[in-house]
C-alpha cells in the first residue's frame, strides 16, 4: 500500500494527456466477452467502465417459455464452467417448492459431483490467472487434469461441459461402477498439479510481485457489494454457504472454509484470491474423500414424480455456493408447469460490479490481473 | 539491504525452482491423442450426433414436445387398418418383438445446427427409438447438411398412404354418413309411428 | 431474528407502509412496502443494530400482469436471518426510490431491472441499459414484449 | 473471350509446373494456419481444451494470434449477439486475404438452443461473414473441431489459384451431369 | 594474418565479398526457420504435448509451411495509418538486426567484418533495431502499437546500460574489443573462458563469482533487449493484443519475426562469444579444434543460449513495465557496477 501511494504521488504532479482505451470485447484476456473502457494516464489506470450484454443470450426470457425441467440446459449454459453447480439451487429450489425429499444415495452423487466441477473450476480460474500474469506453462498443467476431471463426469453424464445431470427429484442416471476409484485416483493427480503449480507458479517470486498488494479489495466493501465466495474470502471474511447455511447434506464433512491471510503482501490482493481457489481445492478433494466412503453403494437416484412438474403460486430464492461464490435462483411459480419468472442472481455479475472500484490507481497490466483474480464467466454476467 | 539481497536471492531461486519443473516435464510422457489416427476413449453413454432408429419409432411425438430448443420435427399419418403392408414397430429390438404400427412417420427431421445435445428426448422416448450415438465426426461446408431427414420413407409412399387415408377417411366417413342417415331414417320413422300411435 | 420479530419491528415503526404477509411454506413470507418508502424502510433495516441487514443478496423486478413489482432479498451476515421486501407500481408510471446509495451492489441490479422491465429508480447516479445495447428499444422482460424484426439492419427473427 | 481465356491460362494448358506451384502454395496455406480465436461462450471452454496437452491443436500446425491482421482464419466459437455482431464483421474485414472462418457450436451455425426466442441473438454467423466449415455439437468435442480443422485444411488444399474460371466451368459441368 | 576463408581462397575481390554478405543471410534465414521450429518443438514438450506434427514427419516443415503462407497473404496497410513509415519500419528492424551480424565470429577463419571495434559497432547498430519498433508502432496509429512501442523503447534503452557494462568487463579482461581478439584471448580449454575469469592464476577464482554475476547480468539484459518472456511487455498478449506488431500482417509482419529471432541470435552470439569462449573447443586447442569445428562449437554454444532463452520463456510469467524499470536500474545496474570495478581492479593487479 506504501508503495503504491508514493507512486501515485509522483505522477500526480505531472499533468499529462489521458488516453481512453477500449478493452474488448474481444481481447485475449477479458475471460470472454467483456468490454472496459479505460481511461489512461500513462500507465496508470484513472477510470474502468465495464461495458456488458456481448452475450445477453435472454436466459430469463427463455425460462418463462419452457418447463421447469427443460430449463435445467439453460441453466446449464450460464455459468458454464461449473454446470453442475449451476443446476443445484435451481433443481433444489423447485424440489423444496414441490416438497420432495431427494434420496441419500443422489445427495452424496451431487456433493461428489458438484465438488469436482468446483475443482475444475478453481483450476479454469488458477491457469487463465497465470496465463493473465503471462505464464503459459501452469495452465496447460491444469488443463491435462482437468481432462481427467472431465472423463469423470463425461461417463457419468454424458455431457464433457454442459451435463444436464442434476434432474427435479434426482439424477439423469446413475454412476458408472467404477466412479469411486476414479474419482479417488483424479484426486492424487490433482493434488500433484496443485503441488507442482504452486512451486511453479504461485510462489515464483515474479509472480508474487505482479500480484500481491495489487487490486486490494477490504472486506466490508465486499460485503457492501454484494461479493462472496474466493473474492470475499480472499479479504478474510469466512462466509461460506456450505458453513453459514449447510444445504443438502453438508452439514456431515469436516472440511476448512479458506480465507485470504495476506501472506505475502496486503489482506484482499490477488494473491490472496488466488490462494483462496488452491486451498478450495485442497478442501473440495477432502470433501471428494469423505463423502465416497460414506456414501451408499445402492439405491434409487430418482425420485417418482408427477408426469408434469407444476409449482404452485409461490416463490423461493434457492441459493447455493458456486465456486464463483453466493448463486441463487429466483422462482416464481404460477400453478402451471412453466415458471412465471426465473432470475438468476449471477455471482460474476455482482462480483464483476467491484472491479471500477478496486482497480482505480494500478498500472493497465495489473488491471488484466485484477480482472482475472475476480474469476468472472461472462455467460453469467450478462445471461 | 537485507530486503534488497533477499529480493536478489528469491528471484533467481525460485526461477532454478520453475526450470527445474518444466525440465522434468520435457523428458515426461506425453499426453497427447493424435486425434486423426488414434482416438481419444468416448463412453458409450457420451452425447454426440442423435440417430432415429426408425423401425422403433411409433411416431408419439413426446420428443418434440420435451425438446427445449424445438430442434424435431414430426409429422405423422394414421395407418389405414386395412393397410396391404401390414407396418410394424419394432417394440423390443434384443427380442425382436414387434407390434403393429398405428402411425405412419412421414417425416422426422432434426435439425442438429440447432441441438443442445441435452438427452432429454432420449430419456422420455417410449420405445428408444431416438438415441445420443458417439460419432461427432459430421462437421460440414454446407448448413443444410446438418438437418437431418430421419424417415425412410420416400415421398410417392406419402403420397400414396396419405391418398389410401384419404380414401379411407372418405369411406369411413360415407358409412358414418350411411350410419347416421339410416339412424336419422330410424329415428324418422320411430317418430313417425310414434306419433301415427 | 425470528422473521415475525422483523415484521413486528417495521410494523411498529413504519405502520400503514408496510404490510407483512406470512404465507405458508414453502413460499417464503415476505413484506409489501410501499413504493415511495422503499427508501426509508431499506436504510432503517440496515442501520438498526438488531436487524443490521449489511448484505443485499438480490434485487428482482417482476411483472406481474397488471403490475410491475421489485424484491428485494436481504440478509444479515452478523445475524443471520434474511428478509424479502416487495413494491409493486403501476406500468404507467415505474418510478421506485434507488437504494443504490445504501448498498453499493444494488447499482447493477437496478441497471437491470431497468433494462428488463423499464423501472425507473430515482435518483439513480447512472441508470442506462446494461445487457441490451445502449439503443435497444422496449424493455424485453415484460410480458408484452415483441421481439423487434430488425436491429441495424440485421433481421432478429429466425 | 479470348483475351479473358488467355488471362485466366497464360501457359496453354496449364502444365505440370503450375500444377506443383499450385500444389506448393496450397501446401503452405493448408499446412500453416494461423487463427483469431473468437471465443464467445461454452465453445471457447471446449477450446481452451482443445488447445491443452490431451488434444492439442498445435498440431495442425495452427499458432493463435490475438491480431486480426496476422490471423488466416477465424473461429468463432460461441454465441453471436447483435451487440457482438458488428465487432465480428470488422474483425473480418481486418483480417487479410486469403481468410477463413470456421463456425464452432450449434449458437454459431444457426442461433443454437436460442434460436426460438432469443432476441438479442444473431441466428447464425453466416448472416453477417461467409462461413467454410460448420462444427455441429453444444459444445463440440475438441476432436470434434479438430475434425473441422481437418475439413478445412482439406479445403484448402483443393482450392484453386491459377485456371480458376476454367476449373469452376468443369465442376459446374459435373454438378449437371449428376 | 586476413582471418576470413574467402579472402584467403578467392582473393580480394568483389566475389569474395558479395559471399561473405551472402552466407550469413542465408544462414540465418534457415537458423530462423530451426529457432521457429525449436520454439514450437521445446514449448509443447515442456507442456506434455507434442507440438507440430503433421507437416512433414514430425513436424519438421512446420516453419517452411509458414514462410509459404506468409508470401501469399495479402498486403495490407491501414487506412490511417502513416504509409511511408509503416511500410518501412519492418525493414528497419531487420536491417538493424542484420548489421549486427557483420562482426560475429563464427569461426575463426571466418569472421564478415573483422574490425577492431567490434563491441562498439554491436551495440551502435542493434539500436537501429529500436528505431524500427517506433517507428512500426507510431505509424500504425493504434494506441495498442503506441504503447507496446514506448515500452519497448523505454525496455531497450534501459537494459542496454547493464548489458554494456557487462561487456566491458570483458573487454578489459581481454584488453580488445576485437570479437575475434576477445575469443582467441580464451584459448586453452573449458577453465579459460571468460565465464571462469579467463586464463590466469589459480587465484582467478577470487574473480569467479564476479564473472558469473556478470553473466547473468547480461542474461537477464540481453532476455530484455530481445523482448523475450519475462520481458515481453512490449507484446504482452495479455495486455497489449500484439503489442507494437498488432496491426502488421503478412510479409511485413514475417520481416518483424525474423528480425525479432536475428535479435535473438545476436545476443546470444555474443553472449556465447565473450562468457563461453566462443568458437573455442572446450577441450583447449588441440582437441577438436580448426575451423571447422570452430564452427561447430560456436553454432552449439548459440543454439545452447538460444535454448536457454527458450526454456525461461516457458517457466516464466512476465513483469510489470515498473518492475521492470526496478530490476533493470536498483538491481541489475548497481550489481553490474560492482562486478566492473571487481573486475578492473583484478586486471590492475595481475
Amino acid at each position: 500500500m506504501a508503495e503504491k501511494k508514493t507512486f501515485e504521488m509522483e505522477y500526480s504532479k505531472v499533468d499529462t494527456e489521458r488516453m481512453r482505451l477500449n478493452v474488448g470485447p474481444q481481447h485475449p484476456s477479458t475471460h470472454g466477452v467483456l468490454r472496459l473502457e479505460v481511461e489512461l494516464d500513462g500507465e496508470i489506470v484513472t477510470e474502468v467502465v465495464p461495458h456488458m450484454g456481448y452475450l445477453h443470450r435472454c436466459f430469463e426470457k427463455h425460462c418463462e417459455a419452457m418447463t421447469y425441467p427443460q430449463c435445467i440446459p439453460y441453466i446449464d449454459r450460464l455459468d458454464y464452467i461449473s454446470s453442475m453447480n449451476n443446476e443445484w439451487p435451481y433443481v433444489m429450489g423447485v424440489e423444496k417448492l414441490m416438497g420432495i425429499e431427494v434420496p441419500e444415495r443422489v445427495e452424496y452423487i451431487r456433493v461428489i459431483m458438484a465438488e469436482l466441477n468446483r475443482i475444475a473450476n478453481h483450476q479454469i480460474a488458477v491457469a487463465t490467472f497465470g496465463l493473465d500474469a503471462g505464464a503459459f506453462t501452469p495452465f496447460l498443467y491444469y488443463f491435462r487434469d482437468r481432462e481427467e476431471i472431465l472423463a469423470i463426469l463425461e461417463k457419468a453424464s454424458g455431457g464433457r461441459l454442459l451435463y444436464n445431470y442434476f434432474w427435479v427429484g434426482g439424477l439423469a442416471a446413475d454412476v458408472h461402477p467404477t466412479f469411486k476409484q476414479e474419482c479417488l485416483d483424479v484426486i492424487k493427480h490433482i493434488r500433484a498439479t496443485n503441488a507442482e503449480v504452486t512451486n511453479l507458479l504461485i510462489y515464483n517470486k515474479i509472480f508474487i510481485d505482479r500480484t500481491a498488494n495489487v487490486g486490494i479489495l477490504p472486506a466490508d466493501v465486499a460485503i457492501n457489494f454484494g461479493c462472496s465466495g474466493p473474492v470475499l474470502r480472499g479479504s478474510g471474511f469466512p462466509l461460506d454457504l456450505r458453513r453459514a447455511e449447510p444445504y443438502s447434506i453438508y452439514d456431515r464433512f469436516d472440511f476448512n472454509v479458506v480465507v485470504g491471510k495476506g501472506e505475502v503482501g496486503t489482506l484482499g490482493d490477488c494473491w490472496d484470491r488466488n490462494i483462496v481457489r488452491m486451498g478450495e481445492m485442497e478442501e473440495s478433494c477432502k470433501i471428494i474423500e469423505q463423502a465416497i466412503a460414506q456414501m451408499p453403494d445402492t439405491g434409487d437416484v430418482q425420485e417418482k414424480l408427477p408426469k408434469k412438474i407444476r409449482i404452485p403460486k409461490s416463490e423461493i430464492l434457492s441459493r447455493a455456493e458456486s465456486p464463483k461464490g453466493d448463486l441463487g435462483f429466483y422462482i416464481v411459480g404460477n400453478g402451471t408447469d412453466k415458471p412465471e419468472r426465473l432470475r438468476c442472481r449471477a455471482t460474476s455479475f455482482i462480483n464483476l460490479s467491484v472491479l471500477p472500484e478496486i482497480s482505480k490507481g494500478y498500472m493497465i497490466a495489473d488491471l488484466i490481473l485484477i480482472l482475472g483474480s475476480i474469476d468472472i464467466v461472462l455467460g453469467e454476467v450478462d445471461r | 539491504m537485507a530486503n534488497y539481497i533477499k529480493n536478489m536471492w528469491d528471484g533467481v531461486y525460485t526461477v532454478l525452482v520453475g526450470m527445474k519443473i518444466t525440465w522434468k516435464h520435457m523428458f515426461m510422457k506425453k499426453v497427447t491423442v493424435q486425434y486423426p489416427d488414434e482416438m481419444y476413449p468416448i463412453p458409450k453413454n457420451a452425447r454426440n450426433r442423435l440417430q432415429l432408429y426408425a423401425d422403433q419409432c411409433n411416431g408419439c411425438n413426446s420428443c418434440a414436445r420435451i425438446c427445449p430448443v424445438n430442434c424435431i420435427s414430426i409429422e405423422t399419418l394414421r395407418v389405414t387398418p386395412n393397410d396391404p403392408e401390414n407396418p410394424k414397430v419394432l417394440e423390443d429390438p434384443e427380442n425382436d418383438h414387434w407390434l403393429p404400427r398405428k402411425l405412419w412417420v412421414t417425416k422426422y427431421d432434426i435439425d442438429m445446427a440447432k441441438c443442445c445435445y441435452c438427452s432429454l428426448c432420449t430419456t422420455v422416448c417410449p420405445s428408444a427409438a431416438i438415441q445420443h450415438t458417439t460419432d461427432f465426426e459430421y462437421s460440414s461446408y454446407f448448413k443444410e447438411d446438418l438437418l437431418y431427414h430421419f424417415t425412410a420413407m420416400t415421398p410417392e409412399t406419402v403420397v400414396s398412404k396419405k391418398q389410401m387415408l384419404e380414401e379411407h377417411q372418405a369411406k369411413e366417413k360415407a358409412a358414418k354418413a350411411a350410419a347416421a342417415a339410416k339412424a336419422a331414417e330410424e329415428q324418422a320413422k320411430a317418430a313417425a309411428t310414434a306419433s301415427a300411435n | 431474528m425470528q422473521t415475525e420479530k422483523i415484521f413486528d419491528t417495521l410494523t411498529k415503526k413504519f405502520g400503514n407502509d408496510v404490510t407483512p404477509i406470512l404465507e405458508a411454506a414453502p413460499s417464503e413470507p415476505f413484506i409489501l412496502v410501499k413504493a415511495d418508502k422503499i427508501y426509508d424502510v431499506c436504510l432503517f433495516l440496515r442501520d438498526n443494530s438488531e436487524l443490521d441487514f449489511d448484505y443485499m443478496m438480490c434485487l428482482t423486478g417482476v411483472h406481474q400482469k397488471p403490475d410491475l413489482g421489485v424484491v428485494y432479498h436481504l440478509y444479515s451476515i452478523k445475524h443471520k436471518h434474511k428478509i424479502v421486501l416487495k413494491t409493486f407500481v403501476s406500468i404507467d408510471a415505474p418510478n421506485v426510490p434507488t437504494v443504490e446509495r445504501i448498498w453499493r451492489s444494488a447499482d447493477w441490479h437496478e441497471r437491470e431491472a431497468w433494462d428488463m422491465y423499464g423501472i425507473n429508480f430515482e435518483g439513480h447516479h447512472n441508470l442506462i441499459r446494461i445487457l441490451c445495447p445502449y439503443d435497444w428499444e422496449g424493455f424485453p422482460l415484460r410480458k408484452d414484449y415483441v421481439t423487434p424484426e430488425e436491429y441495424h439492419g440485421m433481421r432478429v427473427p429466425y | 473471350m479470348g483475351l479473358l481465356n488467355k488471362l485466366d491460362d497464360p501457359f496453354e494448358g496449364g502444365g505440370v509446373l503450375l500444377g506443383t506451384v499450385e500444389d506448393v502454395l496450397n501446401w503452405g496455406r493448408s499446412k500453416s494456419d494461423w487463427y483469431l480465436h473468437f471465443g464467445l461462450a461454452c465453445c471457447a471452454i471446449e477450446f481452451m481444451a482443445m488447445n491443452a496437452s490431451h488434444f492439442d491443436f498445435m498440431r495442425f500446425g495452427t499458432i493463435p494470434r490475438t491480431s486480426p491482421r496476422q490471423a488466416d482464419f477465424i473461429m468463432i466459437t460461441g454465441t453471436v449477439t447483435l451487440k457482438m455482431a458488428e465487432r465480428i464483421k470488422i474483425l473480418w474485414e481486418q483480417m487479410a486475404e486469403p481468410k477463413y472462418c470456421m463456425s464452432i457450436g450449434s449458437c454459431s451455425n444457426s442461433g443454437g438452443p436460442y434460436w426460438e426466442h432469443g432476441y438479442h441473438v444473431l441466428k447464425g454467423v453466416d448472416r453477417i461473414i461467409p462461413v467454410d466449415v460448420y462444427v455441429p455439437g453444444c459444445p463440440p468435442r475438441p476432436e470434434a473441431m479438430q475434425e473441422g480443422m481437418v475439413k478445412l485444411q482439406k479445403m484448402i488444399s483443393e482450392q484453386a489459384i491459377f485456371n480458376k474460371r476454367k476449373r469452376m466451368a468443369e465442376i459446374d459441368k459435373q454438378n449437371e451431369i449428376k | 594474418m586476413e582471418t576470413n576463408i574467402f579472402i584467403q581462397l578467392l582473393g580480394n575481390n568483389w566475389i569474395a565479398y558479395t559471399a561473405i554478405a551472402v552466407l550469413p543471410l542465408g544462414f540465418l534465414l534457415l537458423y530462423a526457420l530451426v529457432a521457429i521450429l525449436a520454439e514450437l518443438k521445446v514449448s509443447a514438450w515442456m507442456q506434455d504435448r507434442l507440438g507440430p506434427m503433421r507437416t512433414g514427419p514430425w513436424g519438421i516443415l512446420q516453419p517452411l509451411a509458414e514462410v509459404v503462407k506468409l508470401l501469399q497473404k495479402e498486403d495490407i496497410t491501414p487506412d490511417l495509418a502513416n504509409k511511408v513509415l509503416y511500410n518501412l519500419a519492418p525493414y528497419m528492424m531487420f536491417t538493424g538486426a542484420y548489421a549486427a551480424v557483420a562482426v560475429i565470429p563464427f569461426s575463426q577463419q571466418f569472421v564478415p567484418s573483422n574490425i577492431n571495434l567490434g563491441l562498439f559497432y554491436i551495440f551502435a547498430v542493434s539500436a537501429i533495431a529500436t528505431i524500427g519498433v517506433v517507428m512500426g508502432g507510431w505509424a500504425s496509429n493504434n494506441k495498442y502499437s503506441l504503447l507496446g512501442a514506448m515500452r519497448s523503447v523505454a525496455q531497450i534503452i534501459s537494459y542496454e546500460i547493464p548489458a554494456a557494462m557487462a561487456i566491458l568487463a570483458t573487454a578489459v579482461l581481454a584488453s580488445s574489443l576485437n570479437l575475434n581478439e576477445i575469443n582467441t584471448v580464451q584459448d586453452g580449454g573449458i577453465f579459460n573462458w571468460f565465464i571462469f575469469g579467463g586464463p590466469g592464476p589459480w587465484f582467478k577464482v577470487f574473480v569467479l563469482p564476479f564473472t558469473f554475476g556478470l553473466c547473468l547480468i547480461y542474461m537477464i539484459a540481453s532476455l530484455a533487449e530481445t523482448n523475450r518472456t519475462p520481458f515481453d511487455i512490449p507484446e504482452g498478449e495479455s495486455e497489449l493484443v500484439a503489442g507494437y506488431h498488432t496491426e502488421y500482417g503478412g510479409m511485413k509482419f514475417a520481416m518483424f519475426f525474423l528480425g525479432e529471432y536475428v535479435n535473438m541470435f545476436i545476443v546470444s552470439a555474443i553472449m556465447a562469444t565473450i562468457f563461453f569462449g566462443g568458437w573455442q573447443s572446450p577441450f583447449g586447442s588441440s582437441i577438436m579444434s580448426g575451423p571447422v569445428w570452430g564452427l561447430f562449437w560456436f553454432l552449439a554454444k548459440v543454439g545452447t543460449v538460444v535454448f536457454f532463452q527458450i526454456w525461461l520463456r516457458w517457466t516464466l510469467p512476465r513483469l510489470r513495465v515498473d518492475q521492470l524499470m526496478d530490476l533493470g536500474w536498483k538491481y541489475l545496474l548497481p550489481m553490474s557496477f560492482i562486478c566492473f570495478f571487481a573486475i578492473a581492479l583484478w586486471k590492475m593487479l595481475i
